[in-house]
C-alpha cells in the first residue's frame, strides 16, 4: 500500500494540504510562544507528522469520533477544533476550548467528536473502542479512531482495546503513529518486533502499513479501513511510519539522535510532498500556495491575538465544571 | 428512616439493587451492563441475574477479563450518549484500571472545561467477614473519595440500595457504586415495588439518640445499631447516622448530630490511614470542634492486609464489641 | 508436538504420575472440607489440569520460580510445597504455609521459588519476568515459569510481560492454561483468536501449542522451552489445552456448559493416560499403583488430621508481617 | 533540623537524591534501576543522570511504557534478591500499575505469612506549579498511605532527601518514595559528601514556635516556613513539623508540638478528602484533643482536578496567603 497514489479530487488536497499547513504553522507558533513563555506547561509538538491526522481525519465525518495523546494539537486541528480556542487554552485564558482547564494535553471538543488529547500514554485506545460501541448500539453509523504513537503500543490499553474491539467488532480504526521513539528511547528497544503491524494478527485484524509522510498513501489506507468499519466489518490496525522534527517535548535537547536522522526524514516532508504533487499535476500554482500559507499564517496570527487579549478566568472558576450536578 | 409503603415487598440487599437497576433500564434505553461473566452469571454475586434473558445481548455485555479495556469503553460510550453500568466485580481489582477511573472519568469533565458528560455507573463489590482474604476483602471507597470528579456511593440497607442505585442512573456524573459482599444475602428490609430515588448527600439518621453520635458505612452502620441496642440497655444513647453517600457528603447532618450528642466515633471497615474514618473525624473537628465534649474515636479496620484466617479476619474487622467499648470511653468522660 | 510421546526414564514417568495423583487426592480432599466447611474462602480446584503443572514443574530445579494463579494448589504442589502446610493454610492456621493470613489465592513459599499463587488475574506475569530479570542478572541460570489460564491472555499484563521477556530475552516460559473458560465465558468470547499460539508472533517469541492433558507431551514442550531459557535464548509461550472438571469456583453451579462436555474430557484425563502408558510399557503394574494411591491418601489424611490438631493464630498476630521492619 | 559538615556541599533536592542513589549502587550490587529513558535521559527530570556510564546497561534498564510490566518485574526481582530501584515517572501514572504495587508488592510479605521481603523502591514525581495540568500534577501519596505494607517517603529538602533514599535502600520494605517537582531545581542546601541515613518516622522540626503548629510536607514546608516569617513579624510564633515519612509516621512528634501550641495546622497538597490532612488531623483529634485550644484547620488544595491555567492553578494550590490567613483565624480563638 505505502506509496501507492490514489487520484482524489483537488478540492480533497487543497483541503488536506491546508489543513497540514495549518497545523504546521499553529505549532510553529505555539513554539514561539512556548519558547517566550506565554504558553506554559508541557507542550509536544506534531510538526513533521502532519499526514497521519490529515490522511484519517480528510476521510471522517463532522460526528465521527478520534481520540488523541499528549501530541494532540494535529489530531484537534484536523477534527475541525478552531484555532482561537486551542490558542487561547494553550494560554490558559477563560476562552479556551476547555476554558483554560485542560491545556496541551487535555485540549477536547466532544461536540466535534474530538474526545480528547491524552497526558496517559495509551488512555486514548480504551475510550475509541467506548466510543465505538456506543455508535454500534445507537446504530448510528458513527466511526471511532484512536491515535496513539509507536511508545503505546507496549501498554495494556493497546492489548486490552484491540482484543474487544476484534471480538465485538467494533467500528474503529486504529492508528499508530510510528515516529520510531517513545520519548528518548528508540522503538528497537521498547518494542519486540520489527513490524508493529504483525500484532493485528493476535486479534485476527488486519493490519496495514503505510508511508506516513504520503498524505495520499494514508488517506486511501485510511478510506478503506474506515468503510470497513463503517460496514460493520470490525476494526483495523493501521501504522503510518512518521517523524516528529521537533523534540519529544519543548526544551528536550535530543540528544539521543543525530540532527542528520531528522534532517533526512525532513526530506520526506509531507506538505512538501503533496504541493509537489499537487504542483506536477497542476492542480496548485506557487501563487496559490503562497495565498494559502498567507491566510493560514494571518488565521494563527488572529488566534494568538485572540488568545492574547482573552481575559484570564477568574480564580473562583476553578471550582465549577468538577461535576454536573451536586 | 426507611418508608414502607403499599406496594413494599421484602427484599435483600442485593434484590433491591438489581430491582432498581432492571426497572431504571426498562425506562432508559441508553443504559446498558457491561462486565465479567454478566450473562451466564449475571456477574460473579449475579448482580444482573436475568438482565441476559430481559434486555437481550445488546445491552448485557460479557468482557474479557481486560478491566482497562471494558472499563475504559464504558468511558468512552458514556461520552458519547450511552449510560453504561460497569461491573468491577471485586473493587481490589481497581489496580488493573485504576487509570481510566482516576484519570479519565473522573476528570474529563473538568478538563474539558465542562464540556462533556460522563454518566456512568460502576457496580463493584467490598468489604470482608467471607474469608475473601487480602485481594478480595478491601473497601476502598476512601481512595476515590480522595479523587475529585467521582462521586461515591455506600449503601447499607435494600431501600437505600434501591434508591440510591436510581439515583445513579439519574444524574450525569460518574458514580462507584459500593455493595458490601457481607450484606447482599444477609440483609433484608422491606422496599417499594415502584421505583423512587434518593438523594445524593443526604445522610440517613438510622437511629436516634443524644449520648454520643456514630457514623458508620455499609456493614459497619448495622454493627453499630447491634453496638446501640447493647448500649442502650447501659443508658447509653447512640444516635447513629450513616452518609450513605461519601461523595457529595451531607456534612451538615454529621455536624448537626455532633452537635447534640458532643461525642463522636467513626466507624468505617476501610483501613484506618487516610480513609472515610479520618475524614469524618476531621471534618469535624474543624467545623465542629467547639460541640464536641471528648475525644472523637475511630474504631477501623486494622492497619495491615487482609488476613485469610477467620479467627485473624475477626480480630481484623471493625466489630460491634469494639464500638461498644470505644462508646463506653467517649462517655465516661463526661 | 501434541501427543508426541517421549521416551522418558521410569523414575521421571513414576515421580509424576505420583505428583499428578497427589494433586488430585489433595483437592478431592479440599472440596470435601470445603463442602463441610471446615475450608471457607474462595477455592478453586485444578483437578483435570495436573499435567501442566506437573509436566513443567517436573523439568524445574528446585531453585526455579513459579509464579500462579487464583487456581494454585497444583503449582504449589508440583513446585514442591508440603500438604501439611498447605491443608493448615487452608483451615487458616497457624502452621498453614502462609501462617493462616493467605489462605488459598496465596499461598507461596519463596523458598522452593514458588512466588505465590494469586488473586488477580495476570498478575503472576510480571512477578515471573522480574524473577526471571534477577537470576539473568545474577547470572544464576535460574529459569521461571509463568502459570496462568486463558482468560489472563487478555489483561493487560500479559502483553507486557510478553513484550518486556522477548526485548530483554528472559529466562521465562508463558504457560497458558489453556482450559477453555474464564469463569463462565468460554474462551470465543473472551480471546479474539482462536489459537493463542499466535500470539507469540507479536512479540517475536515462539509460541507452542501442546496437549495439556498428555503429561509427556507437556513435559517435553517444557523441557525444549526451559532449556531455551536456560540457554540465554528467551522466552517461550506454551498453550497446553486442558479443562477443569470441577466448577469455576467451589459453589459453581455450571449452568454454562453441558455435562457431556465435560464427560468427554474426562476420558482424556491425565492421570489415566500416563497410568496406561506406563501400564503398556510395563513399568507400573496395577498393584503398585495401588499402593502409590493408598500411600498418597495417607498423606493426604495425615495433613488433615495436622491441619485439623493444629492451633489457630493468636488475634495479635495478625498484626505480624506487615513490614520488616519499621 | 540539618546539619552540616565539614565535607559538605551545596546541592538542589534532585542532586541530593541522586547522589544518595549513586552512593547506595556503589556500595550494594543488588541495586539496579529500571524505568523510561533511564539510559539517554537518566530518567524524565534527570534523576538518574549519568547512571548509564557509571553502573552500566545491566544496572540502569530502560523500560517499554509498559508500568505494570516493569513495576511488576521489579517486584518479582525484589523478591527474589534484587534491590530495585523503578521510576514511575509521575505517579500521576500509578493508575496504570496499581495493581503490582496495591496488591503485589504491599501485600506479598503478610500474605505470605511473612516469609517474603520485598526491598523495591518506587521512585516518582509529585505535584503542582509548573502548569502540568490534571495528568502530571496530583500527589497522591494520601492513597498509597491508606494501603498497609508500603512504606511512603515525602521529603521537603536536600539533606532529607538524601538521607531519606538512602536509609529506602537499607531495609527490605517496599517503600514509595516522592520527589515534588517543583521542589527539584528551586530548592537548594548544605549535603553532606558521604552517605548518611534518616530514619524512617521520625518527624523533623523545621521551626520551632509556640503559638500554632504547622505540619507541612514536601512543598508546603516551604510554604509554611515563608508563612510562619510572616507571622513572626505579627507576633504569631509558629512551629513547622515536617513528618518527612507518612509511613510510618511520627506520631509523638506531631502529638508533643500540639501539646505545646494547643492549635494545629495542616497544611498538605493532597486533594482535601480522605487524604494526609484529615489523617493528621484526625491522629490528633483523637490523641491529642486535651491539648487543642481551637479547631484543627486544613490547608490543603482544591477539592478539583488540577486546573492547567496558572491562574487557576494558583487559586487551586495551598498558599502561603491561606496559611498565615489560618493561623491568623487559628490564634484569635485565644
Ligand atoms: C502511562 C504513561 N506512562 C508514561 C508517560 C510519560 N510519557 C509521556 S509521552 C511518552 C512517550 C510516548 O511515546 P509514544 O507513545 O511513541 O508517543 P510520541 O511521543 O512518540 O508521540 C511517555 C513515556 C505517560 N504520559 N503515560
Ligand atoms: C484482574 C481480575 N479480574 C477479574 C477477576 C475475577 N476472576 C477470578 S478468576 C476469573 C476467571 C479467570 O479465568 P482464567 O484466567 O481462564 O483462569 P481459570 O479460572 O480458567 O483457571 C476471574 C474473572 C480477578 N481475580 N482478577
Ligand atoms: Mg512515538
Ligand atoms: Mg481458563
Amino acid at each position: 500500500m505505502s506509496g501507492s497514489i490514489v487520484l482524489q479530487s483537488r478540492e480533497k488536497q487543497v483541503a488536506m494540504l491546508r489543513k497540514m499547513l495549518t497545523i504546521r504553522r499553529f505549532e510553529e507558533r505555539v513554539k514561539k510562544e512556548f519558547a517566550e513563555t506565554r504558553v506554559k506547561g508541557f507542550v509536544h509538538l506534531y510538526i513533521g507528522e502532519e499526514a497521519v491526522a490529515v490522511g484519517l481525519c480528510s476521510n471522517l465525518q463532522k460526528d465521527d469520533y478520534v481520540t488523541s495523546t499528549h501530541r494532540g494539537h494535529g489530531h484537534c486541528i484536523a477534527k475541525g477544533v478552531e484555532l482561537r480556542g486551542m490558542m487561547a487554552e494553550l494560554y490558559g485564558k477563560r476562552t479556551g476550548t476547555c476554558k483554560g482547564k485542560g491545556g496541551s494535553m487535555h485540549i477536547a471538543d466532544v461536540e466535534l467528536g474530538m474526545l480528547g488529547a491524552n497526558g496517559i500514554v495509551g488512555a486514548g485506545l480504551p475510550l475509541a473502542i467506548g466510543a465505538a460501541l456506543s455508535s454500534k448500539y445507537r446504530k448510528s453509523g458513527q466511526v471511532a479512531v484512536a491515535f496513539f504513537s509507536d511508545g503505546a503500543l507496549n501498554q495494556g490499553t493497546f492489548h486490552e482495546s484491540m482484543n474487544i474491539a476484534s471480538l465485538w467488532k467494533l467500528p474503529v480504526v486504529f492508528v499508530c503513529e510510528n515516529n520510531g521513539f517513545g520519548e528518548a528511547t528508540p522503538i528497537r528497544f521498547h518494542t519486540s518486533v520489527k513490524d508493529p503491524t504483525i500484532r493485528a494478527s493476535s486479534y485476527d485484524m488486519p493490519g496495514v502499513r503505510v508511508d506516513g509522510m504520503d498524505v495520499m498513501a494514508v488517506s486511501q489506507a485510511a478510506a478503506e479501513a474506515i468503510a470497513r468499519a463503517r460496514r460493520g466489518d470490525g476494526p483495523t490496525l493501521l501504522v503510518c511510519d512518521t517523524y516528529r522534527y521537533m523534540g519529544h517535548f519543548e526544551g528536550d535537547e535530543q540528544k539521543y539522535r543525530k540532527k542528520e536522522e531528522t534532517e533526512e526524514w525532513k526530506l520526506k516532508d509531507p506538505i512538501l510532498k503533496l504541493k509537489g504533487l499537487m504542483t506536477r499535476e497542476g492542480s496548485i500554482s506557487e501563487k496559490e500556495y503562497s495565498e494559502m500559507d498567507a491566510s493560514i499564517l494571518a488565521e494563527v496570527e488572529d488566534a494568538v491575538t485572540f488568545a492574547d487579549k482573552s481575559a484570564w478566568p477568574a480564580p473562583n472558576e476553578v471550582l465549577e465544571d468538577v461535576y454536573t450536578s451536586i | 428512616m426507611q418508608k414502607t409503603e403499599a406496594t413494599s415487598k421484602n427484599l435483600t440487599f442485593l434484590q433491591a439493587i438489581t430491582e432498581g437497576l432492571a426497572q431504571e433500564m426498562e425506562r432508559d434505553k441508553s443504559i446498558i451492563v457491561m462486565g465479567e461473566d454478566v450473562r451466564a452469571w449475571g456477574g460473579v454475586f449475579a448482580r444482573f441475574k436475568g438482565f441476559r434473558e430481559r434486555f437481550g445481548d445488546d445491552r448485557v455485555i460479557d468482557t474479557p477479563i481486560s478491566e482497562s479495556g471494558f472499563l475504559g469503553a464504558g468511558v468512552g460510550a458514556a461520552a458519547t450518549g450511552l449510560r453504561p453500568v460497569v461491573d468491577l466485580m471485586f473493587v481490589d481489582f481497581f489496580g488493573v484500571t485504576g487509570d481510566q477511573i482516576i484519570n479519565q472519568a473522573a476528570k474529563m469533565k473538568y478538563m474539558f472545561g465542562g464540556k462533556a458528560k460522563i454518566p456512568l455507573v460502576i457496580t463493584t463489590l467490598i468489604g470482608g467477614g467471607v474469608s475473601a482474604a487480602a485481594q478480595h476483602s478491601q473497601c476502598l471507597y476512601s481512595v476515590f473519595a480522595h479523587i475529585p470528579g467521582i462521586k461515591c456511593v455506600v449503601p447499607s440497607t435494600p431501600y437505600d440500595g434501591k434508591g440510591l442505585i436510581v439515583t445513579a442512573l439519574r444524574q450525569d456524573d460518574p458514580v462507584m457504586f459500593f455493595e458490601h459482599k457481607f450484606l447482599h444475602s444477609s440483609v433484608e428490609g422491606m422496599v417499594p415495588s415502584e421505583s423512587y430515588s434518593i438523594p445524593f448527600g443526604v445522610a440517613d439518621i438510622k437511629r436516634e439518640g443524644s449520648d454520643v453520635t456514630i457514623v458508620g458505612l455499609a456493614r459497619t452502620v448495622h454493627q453499630s445499631l447491634e453496638a446501640a441496642a447493647i448500649l442502650e440497655k447501659e443508658g447509653i444513647s447512640v444516635e447513629v447516622v450513616d452518609p450513605r453517600t461519601i461523595v457529595p457528603i451531607d456534612e451538615q447532618a454529621i455536624l448537626n448530630s455532633v452537635k447534640k450528642t458532643g461525642r463522636l466515633i467513626v466507624v468505617d471497615e476501610d483501613y484506618p490511614r487516610c480513609g472515610m474514618a479520618t475524614d469524618i473525624s476531621a471534618l469535624v473537628a474543624e467545623k465542629g470542634f467547639n460541640y464536641l465534649d471528648a475525644p472523637i474515636r475511630m474504631v477501623t479496620s486494622l492497619n495491615t492486609p487482609v488476613p485469610f484466617s477467620p479467627v485473624l479476619e475477626e480480630a481484623y474487622l471493625p466489630s460491634v464489641e469494639r464500638i461498644v467499648q470505644a462508646a463506653r470511653a467517649t462517655v465516661s468522660r463526661r
